[in-house]
């Protein structure tokens, strides 16, 4: 009876609360009913300071976002930065972290201020994510996503809540398709159209192989991955022999890499994941009908220290198609010796460089299109903000010159292929020269 | 069973000695439970976030909670009762607690090459350790802190009880602010007017001092007298007529309902998302229930009705040019389908394991969940259900021109789901079937014997669950207007179940409220997902030590259970050990 | 027995046994077309099985540990594939520092034995803690009740290690004596898998005369019999159920460590899979029987080595590999349906839920 | 000293309140017989004394010695012995090694060879049968077999719950015939019988249970001359 008592009252007293707010708030109803404009984007505290007659702050059609004198230029992401995916999120963050150091911290005289949420490589978290973000109005931008189900789950949300965004490391290629695309995505990353077309290049040019199978794990991008290479590597003329699926969590690949070398391919392109990458790197060379003749090529998903501490000796002799880091700029040298000071090792992942570009398109097109009032308060219109970013052109990035085309791909793809040596076994660091470009 | 040990204890000498050890027991679980929380990364991660601006974070307030938790434990259970026994056993449990943490601190200090082997034993944890002072000088600060909080641990115990409370609850209500403070500031930014208010309790990181106190001293005051005045008003209500009780009673629903319907507009966008994401778990839990609450058939499977429903719909509304045989239909015609085919998946699943009892169904219903899931995601059946891609372009659902689109719209949504699942389930746990359901969960060879036909019975169960988590999938399926098959992994069966089991099994109020702890309370704290699912499984397992009927329980349920604890304290081994465990698992 | 009943049953019956004809027929079908094409050499098969009955010797030996605690309490342990984790992740560090020591390499039946030892004192303390802090007080509790707590353990663990070693995997070193290939006849195995075959062997042989022979080990049949009788038998009921937990402990972390060797990993989360995949081959054989475990650990890990290429290659289905879980899981149902009580069930009485 | 007594034992099944204080006592060399209804609470005060329930009030001793609260298998070290209702032996076990599970607690291996020579004596059948599993044996076996086994545990009290249930009469006669000599061996025999005519024809005095508490006691040969024992449990009118 008493128990049965103190949860009534527990759940009078809540609504009891909620009813004097809500009897002293009917204004609040209220903002999904006003027109679009300034008014339903309501600013920060320091916005109501009044501004000196004849200054008129900027309108716009998704809205203005202000900033007070003294608040931060607030920058959101949206990376995936726990759990097994969990390098490729923080790789970008630190990627970010630095292209802010770089401008000392600083944007129109802002302090810039750069948090934002755990996305989680899924459909779900990507739309939680998205959620809370655009439900922070002091936001300028979103970096992100990591994973593309992210962003194709969330990107609607932040689309709709006037956020241009920007991924640094999204490579599926249909979220540029201008069918499925949403306004004001845009990113800094290749699109896997380029790096299947590359791996599969490679194959049959450089290597002179006709034969080849394919093994992915059931996630987005390995797919997608692994069909632009078949494709490719089909309309030149190889012959696929088979297309093997496993899982990311399976441990025994030696069963479908004996069903693989029955058909006797020349090669075995797996552009999966780190974990199971380099356990299908060791046990290749276990399965006898494989062994040291068949080659073996993953991708960008294996670009890091950890695949050649799982792979070992294994891994020597086998090629990895990634961004080309020889493609980047001189400010990559500076970029890496500032990551090691500044986090004490070198970058885990693949697309800090994308991540430091992308911010920086952001800032660029900040600078172009904010508003300062007298009183230093900063007005940002969003649809300008796309717009200038969109209008990106020539913009020297550390991944080459970024140029956006009208579907938001912004990169400079430049895909190379990496020949795994003794010594990237021995200090498990990434090869830094590529082995073969396209066009070689 | 304990006579043996206060006759033993019955001199003062022999009290003390043993009050003095129980201190040291206490003292060294609490220690083991700070080194624990230090070294499984949480002080540090924790330490990002500010209670009280810059004056106290998160991260050492776990650490000083150890210090008190071990404190207040060791005097509860050594029953010292002097003002100076309470000072001194309690400082000394604190004590002892916070020498784990000092030697932490040292061998950090000492030994770098620690990090190789636990990765949070950085500088930075060392750092919030030591109070930034280092080592030596910051092993002073972490013994006094836990000497300081001991104490008060101590004293909190021989507080007055109706005190105690306010003071936990002001506590908890200032935590609780402090943990929450950017999801209440975005919120309260909405309503302008409050600006000053929310000024004055947030700052840019944290509450304000001010604030913290202001929160304080409001809970405080607010608690003691509703200790003081709780019972004149109830009282007050217990004597008015009947017919005014009814009134008040049916004003009471008439506010929540229409407090329900406004609750998206108050909340905004993200709590919207929030409550959206409980809703759908809901409906699953409601759909569990009907199957392992009412009937008791455990099923962990019950991801694939989920998974079963989303596809229909995705399949017959996405307008996706991958997908065309069936495509581009609105929700509203898919959504029969997708309930439709749920049940006739319910179905024959059941069939086969209608004699299959207990684990072998739970296993068995496991492997089913995870061949739907294989199945989706297969190369072999990607021409006709997407594989890995999943299926995207899901359109919302309409009604005439009102566009379900975000979160806000979609409340309402799964807010009729809820209604019309838990109208129905209240109304089939008392018909005959329901009846008939609870006969076949407590014996089924009974249930049998008394002419309940089993077949029809079990089927109805797998049936009735299955159209409520197909009715779920589908909305989930246009939320979320893309589907992967990721999404449906048996950690959704089980997150279901966990959700029907803490909230009370066979309650359909629990299940509302498993929803809230479970998954709105995790996605409200999405920062420290990297400990969301330990905490979670800490969650469960106190739970069932503490409180196995659930935190909503079923009438008939709890009574039970009940009895059987009883039992177990009867039969069991020595409940003093028990005690122990338990204080264990809670740490 | 009711008239209306039986013509139901008769229905479903019906329904069941042409569901099971069905999935048979497409079993044997896929295994003519795949054996009529001859794409796989004989030597092809003998390695698949040899895959097969490699991991399935370790599913064995983590099914054991499934199979006797719900012998003795009728429950599923499901942190116990966190139990099979504890061992091996911790014993890494040990590995490690033998392998930088030097020692691994000139002395590895030593370094073999002490990593052996260290793994299963961890995997045992750690079944060890959970028996006493999370089911004993639970003993008398309605049967749902610790299997959510095993399941909240489950998480608790696993994270909890992810948290203090950390989310990436670690690579055991690898052992230079261990390298070498034996071949008889077409069947050629790795030194590798004639030490997981050894010793999955030795120790589930080692088990059943435990089982069998000794005082404590009819005890512990005793107990799962009956924990009342044996009570009155002067059996002390709660010491013989921890040793139960201190055995399944024991040989998870063994199986923890040859499950090392073969695939040189361990994470945090190495436990989930093989953890659901033993208990099911407990299931397969019949749970609460220790040959059963077996039985079922060796079926379950050929089914999934051999099952895909031989039921599905010759039907054309894409990906086959992609599907083992799948295969194995129908299997199951099938053995279920067929054969309520496991593979080797038969000779005790269905227990009741 | 009585060698056992209970002293207003109070037990319950959760809720269920099944003894009502119950006070008894057994002494050296005894057969004490408590007969009753089903449901009267025999069984409950069996397991109460060995220790399988706990009472929550009352005490039981053991020559003097407090021994409630104790758990069942330290009990059984001290010297109760029990034979339960429904007999309850290993099935998957051997007739030898249900045995030696009797004397699993014991150490001394001569006693132990000693005693089981014993049970073999008393007991010939399961002497042929000692390699069959316990679960192949007859009703009667199973009997025997659970006696046995408590026998092994070479106790000073033998509680022994309704030995004849299920039995052809033959076997009854045997059974009974193997309680009186053991009795004479010295065993102190504490008998629960819904047999009551039996029962009491055997033992020297007699409880008479009803719904958790005793509601007569005296000589086994005055309670079977007793009107009431008479009408409700020797089916006499």
């Amino acid at each position: 009876m008493k128990a049965f008592n103190a949860k009534y009252v527990l759940v009078l007293l809540a609504i009891v609360a909620i009813a004097a707010l809500m009897a002293c708030a009917p204004a609040a109803v209220q903002p999904t009913a006003a027109p679009p404009t300034t008014a339903a984007q309501p600013t920060a505290a320091t916005a109501a300071t009044a501004a000196p007659a004849g200054f008129q702050p900027p309108t716009d059609a998704l809205g203005v976002v202000t900033i007070g004198p003294n608040d931060p230029v607030h920058v959101g992401y949206m990376f995936v930065t726990s759990g097994a995916d969990g390098a490729l999120g923080i790789d970008s963050r630190r990627g970010v972290e630095i292209a802010i150091d770089d401008k000392g911290g600083k944007l129109l005289d802002h302090q810039v201020k750069f948090d934002g949420q755990d996305s989680g490589c899924s459909a779900e978290g990507g739309q939680a994510a998205a959620a809370k973000l655009a439900a922070d109005n002091t936001f300028t931008v979103v970096l992100g996503s990591s994973c593309s189900s992210e962003i194709r789950a969330g990107g609607p949300t932040l689309s709709k809540a006037g956020f241009t965004v920007i991924s640094p490391s999204n490579t599926a290629p249909d979220l540029t398709d201008p069918a499925k695309r949403f306004p004001g995505y845009f990113r800094t990353a290749h699109n896997d159209k380029v790096q299947g077309a590359v791996a599969a290049k490679f194959a049959l040019e450089k290597l002179g192989v006709k034969t080849a199978a394919t093994i992915h794990d059931g996630s987005p991008y390995a797919e997608g991955l692994a069909n632009a290479f078949a494709e490719n590597f089909e309309k030149g003329g190889g012959k696929i022999t088979s297309r093997e699926a496993v899982s990311p969590t399976d441990t025994d690949f030696k069963p479908v890499l004996t069903k693989i070398a029955a058909d006797k391919p020349e090669m075995i392109f797996y552009p999966i994941f780190v974990a199971a990458g380099s356990l299908i790197t060791k046990q290749a060379k276990e399965v006898p009908g494989l062994g040291d003749s068949v080659k073996l090529m993953a991708a960008d998903g294996t670009f890091s220290p950890d695949f050649y501490k799982g792979a070992g000796d294994a891994a020597v002799g086998m090629f990895q198609s990634s961004p080309d880091f020889s493609a980047f700029t001189g400010g990559y040298a500076k970029f890496l010796e500032e990551h090691q000071a500044k986090f004490g090792e070198k970058p885990v992942s693949a697309f800090h460089a994308h991540a430091y570009d992308a911010f920086n398109i952001f800032a660029a097109a900040l600078e172009k299109v904010a508003v300062k009032g007298p009183d230093g308060t900063l007005y940002i219109g969003q649809q300008a903000l796309r717009d200038a970013v969109a209008a990106t052109k020539d913009f020297p990035g550390l991944t080459g010159t970024l140029t956006c085309d009208p579907n938001g791909d912004c990169a400079d793809p430049h895909i190379a292929v990496y020949q795994v040596g003794e010594d990237n076994v021995k200090n498990a660091v990434v090869p830094s020269q590529p082995f073969w470009k396209p066009g070689q | 069973m304990n006579a043996s040990l206060t006759a033993q204890a019955n001199s003062p000498n022999q009290t003390s000695m043993r009050a003095w050890s129980v201190a040291l027991r206490y003292g060294l679980i609490g220690g083991a439970v700070a080194l624990f929380l230090a070294l499984v990364g949480m002080v540090e991660a924790f330490a990002t976030r500010y209670v009280i601006a810059n004056v106290i974070d998160l991260g050492t307030l776990l650490l000083f909670l150890s210090y008190l938790g071990a404190g207040y434990v060791a005097i509860k259970r050594s029953g010292a009762r002097t003002p100076f026994e309470i000072l001194s056993q309690g400082a000394f449990a604190g004590f002892i607690a916070s020498v784990f943490i000092a030697l932490l601190a040292v061998v950090i200090y000492a030994i770098p090459g620690i990090r190789t082997i636990f990765i949070n034993a950085s500088p930075a944890l060392l750092a919030i350790l030591t109070f930034k002072m280092g080592v030596p000088a910051g092993l002073v600060p972490i013994l006094l802190s836990g000497v300081i909080f001991g104490a008060i641990g101590g004293l909190i115990e021989i507080l007055p009880p109706s005190l105690r409370r306010s003071l936990i609850y002001a506590a908890m209500v200032v935590l609780v602010f402090g943990l929450m403070q950017d999801l209440l500031r975005v919120t309260l930014q909405k309503w302008k007017f409050l600006d000053p208010a929310t000024s004055f309790t947030f700052s840019n990181n944290g509450l304000t001092i001010v604030g913290a106190v202001t929160l304080f001293i409001l809970t405080f005051l607010a608690s003691q007298l509703w200790q003081r005045r709780g019972n004149e008003a109830r009282a007050r209500y217990r004597q008015l007529p009947t017919r005014q009780q009814q009134l008040l009673g049916w004003g009471l629903i008439a506010f929540s309902v229409a407090l329900l319907l406004v609750l998206p507009l108050l909340v905004g966008l993200f709590f919207s998302e929030v409550l959206v994401n409980v809703g759908l778990f809901i409906l699953l839990g409601l759909g569990l229930n009907i199957v392992v609450g009412f009937a008791g058939l455990l099923d962990l499977g019950y991801v694939a009705f989920y998974a079963i429903g989303a596809y229909t719909v995705a399949l017959l509304t996405s307008t996706s040019l991958e997908i065309v045989y069936a495509g581009g239909n609105p929700f509203w015609l898919a959504l029969p389908f997708a309930v439709f085919f749920a049940v006739l998946a319910g179905v024959i699943l059941g069939i086969p394991v209608l004699k299959i009892r207990g684990d072998y169904l739970a296993i068995v219903t496991l492997g089913f969940g995870e061949i739907i899931r294989l199945i989706v995601l297969s190369d072999f059946l990607k021409p006709i259900l997407g594989g890995s891609r999943g299926i995207e372009l899901i359109p919302k659902p309409f009604i005439g021109s009102f566009e379900f689109a975000g979160p806000e719209e979609l409340y309402y949504l799964i807010l009729a789901g809820c209604g019309l699942a838990a109208f129905v389930a209240i109304r089939v746990k008392d018909s005959r079937l329901g009846r008939a359901w609870g006969a076949l969960r407590e014996d089924e060879d009974v249930a049998e014997a008394m002419g309940i036909n089993l077949v029809s019975t079990k089927l109805m169960a797998f049936a009735m669950g299955a159209a409520f988590g197909g009715l779920s999938g589908a909305i989930f399926a246009s939320k979320l207007a893309i589907i992967y098959p990721s999404s449906f992994n048996l950690l959704l069966s089980i997150n279901v179940l966990a959700v029907v089991i803490i909230g009370g099994m066979g309650s359909i109020p629990g299940v509302v409220l498993g929803a809230l702890v479970l998954v709105g309370l995790p996605e409200l704290l999405r920062e420290f997902s990297d400990y969301r699912l330990m905490l979670y499984g800490a969650a469960l397992v106190i739970m069932m030590l503490v409180r196995p009927e659930g935190l909503w329980p079923e009438k008939s349920r709890q009574r039970e259970l009940h009895e059987s604890q009883q039992e177990e304290i009867l039969s069991g081994p020595l409940a003093a050990d028990e005690e122990v465990a338990r204080e264990g698992a809670a740490g | 027995m009711l008239k209306r009943r039986r013509s139901k049953l008769e229905i479903t019956d019906i329904f069941i046994y042409a569901f099971g004809i069905f999935i048979i027929a497409i079993i044997l079908y896929g295994s003519f077309e795949t054996l009529r094409q001859g794409k796989y050499s004989a030597s092809q098969w003998a390695d698949l099985f040899v895959f097969g009955i490699t991991i399935g010797g370790i599913y064995a030996l983590i099914a054991l540990g499934y199979t006797m605690v719900y012998g003795i309490l009728q429950m599923i342990n499901f942190a116990h594939s966190e139990v099979f984790m504890a061992g091996p992740l911790t014993a890494f560090f040990l590995a490690d520092a033998l392998a930088k020591s030097g020692l691994l390499a000139t002395n590895p039946a030593i370094s073999l034995l002490l990593i052996f030892a260290f793994s299963m004192i961890v995997s045992t303390t750690v079944a060890v803690l959970l028996e006493r802090i999370a089911y004993r007080p639970l003993r008398h509790a309605p049967r749902l009740v610790p299997l959510i707590t095993a399941i909240g353990a489950s998480f608790f663990l696993q994270y909890a290690f992810r948290g203090l070693f950390g989310t990436q995997f670690k690579v055991y070193p690898e052992i230079p004596a261990l390298e070498g290939v034996v071949t008889i006849g077409v069947v050629r195995l790795t030194y590798t898998q004639i030490l997981v075959m050894i010793s999955a062997a030795a120790l589930m042989i080692g088990l059943q005369a435990f089982v069998q022979r000794t005082r404590t080990g009819k005890a512990m049949r005793a107990v799962a019999e009956s924990r009342e009788s044996a009570a009155l038998m002067g059996i002390n009921v709660d010491s013989i159920i921890l040793t139960t937990f201190v055995l399944g402990g024991a040989l998870a972390g063994a199986a923890g460590v040859l499950y090392a060797l073969v695939f040189t990993q361990v994470s945090f989360a190495m436990g989930f899979i093989p953890g659901i995949k033993a208990f099911t081959a407990a299931v397969l054989g019949g749970i609460g029987i220790i040959p059963g475990a077996m039985l079922g650990g060796l079926f379950l890990g050929i089914v999934e080595s051999v099952g895909p290429t031989l039921f599905l290659d010759g039907l054309n289905i894409a990906a086959p590999y992609q599907l083992k879980d799948a295969i194995a899981f129908t299997l199951l149902v099938l053995v279920l349906i067929f054969r309520p009580s496991g593979i080797m069930g038969g000779q005790t009485q269905e227990k009741k839920a | 000293m009585p060698i056992l007594e209970l002293k207003d034992v109070h037990s319950y099944y959760g809720h269920i309140h099944a003894l009502k204080g119950i006070s008894l006592t057994v002494e050296q060399g005894e057969i004490v017989t408590l007969i009753g209804a089903n449901g009267a609470g025999k069984t409950s005060t069996l397991r109460t004394i060995s220790g399988l329930l706990h009472p929550r009030e009352g005490q039981v001793f053991l020559e003097g010695e407090q021994i409630n609260g104790l758990p069942a298998h330290i009990i059984v070290s001290k010297g109760i012995g029990q034979s339960p209702e429904g007999r309850q032996i290993f099935s998957r076990l051997s007739v030898m090694e249900n045995l030696e599970m009797g004397a699993y607690s014991r150490k001394d291996k001569e006693g132990i060879k000693s005693d089981l020579d014993h049970v073999f004596r008393l007991f010939p059948r399961l002497k042929e049968r000692r390699s069959q599993t316990g679960g192949t044996l007859s009703g009667g076996e199973q009997q025997m077999l659970a006696m046995g086994r408590a026998l092994m545990t070479r106790p000073r009290v033998l509680l022994l719950d309704e030995p004849s249930m299920g039995l052809a009469p033959v076997l009854v006669e045997t059974i009974f015939e193997i309680i009186r000599d053991l009795n004479k061996e010295g065993v102190t025999i504490l008998l629960v019988e819904q047999n009551a005519a039996k029962a009491l024809s055997i033992a020297n005095r007699g409880y008479v249970m009803e719904t958790g508490r005793i509601v007569l006691s005296d000589e086994a040969s005055k309670l079977q001359e007793s009107e009431l024992v008479r009408k409700a449990y020797l089916g006499e009118d």
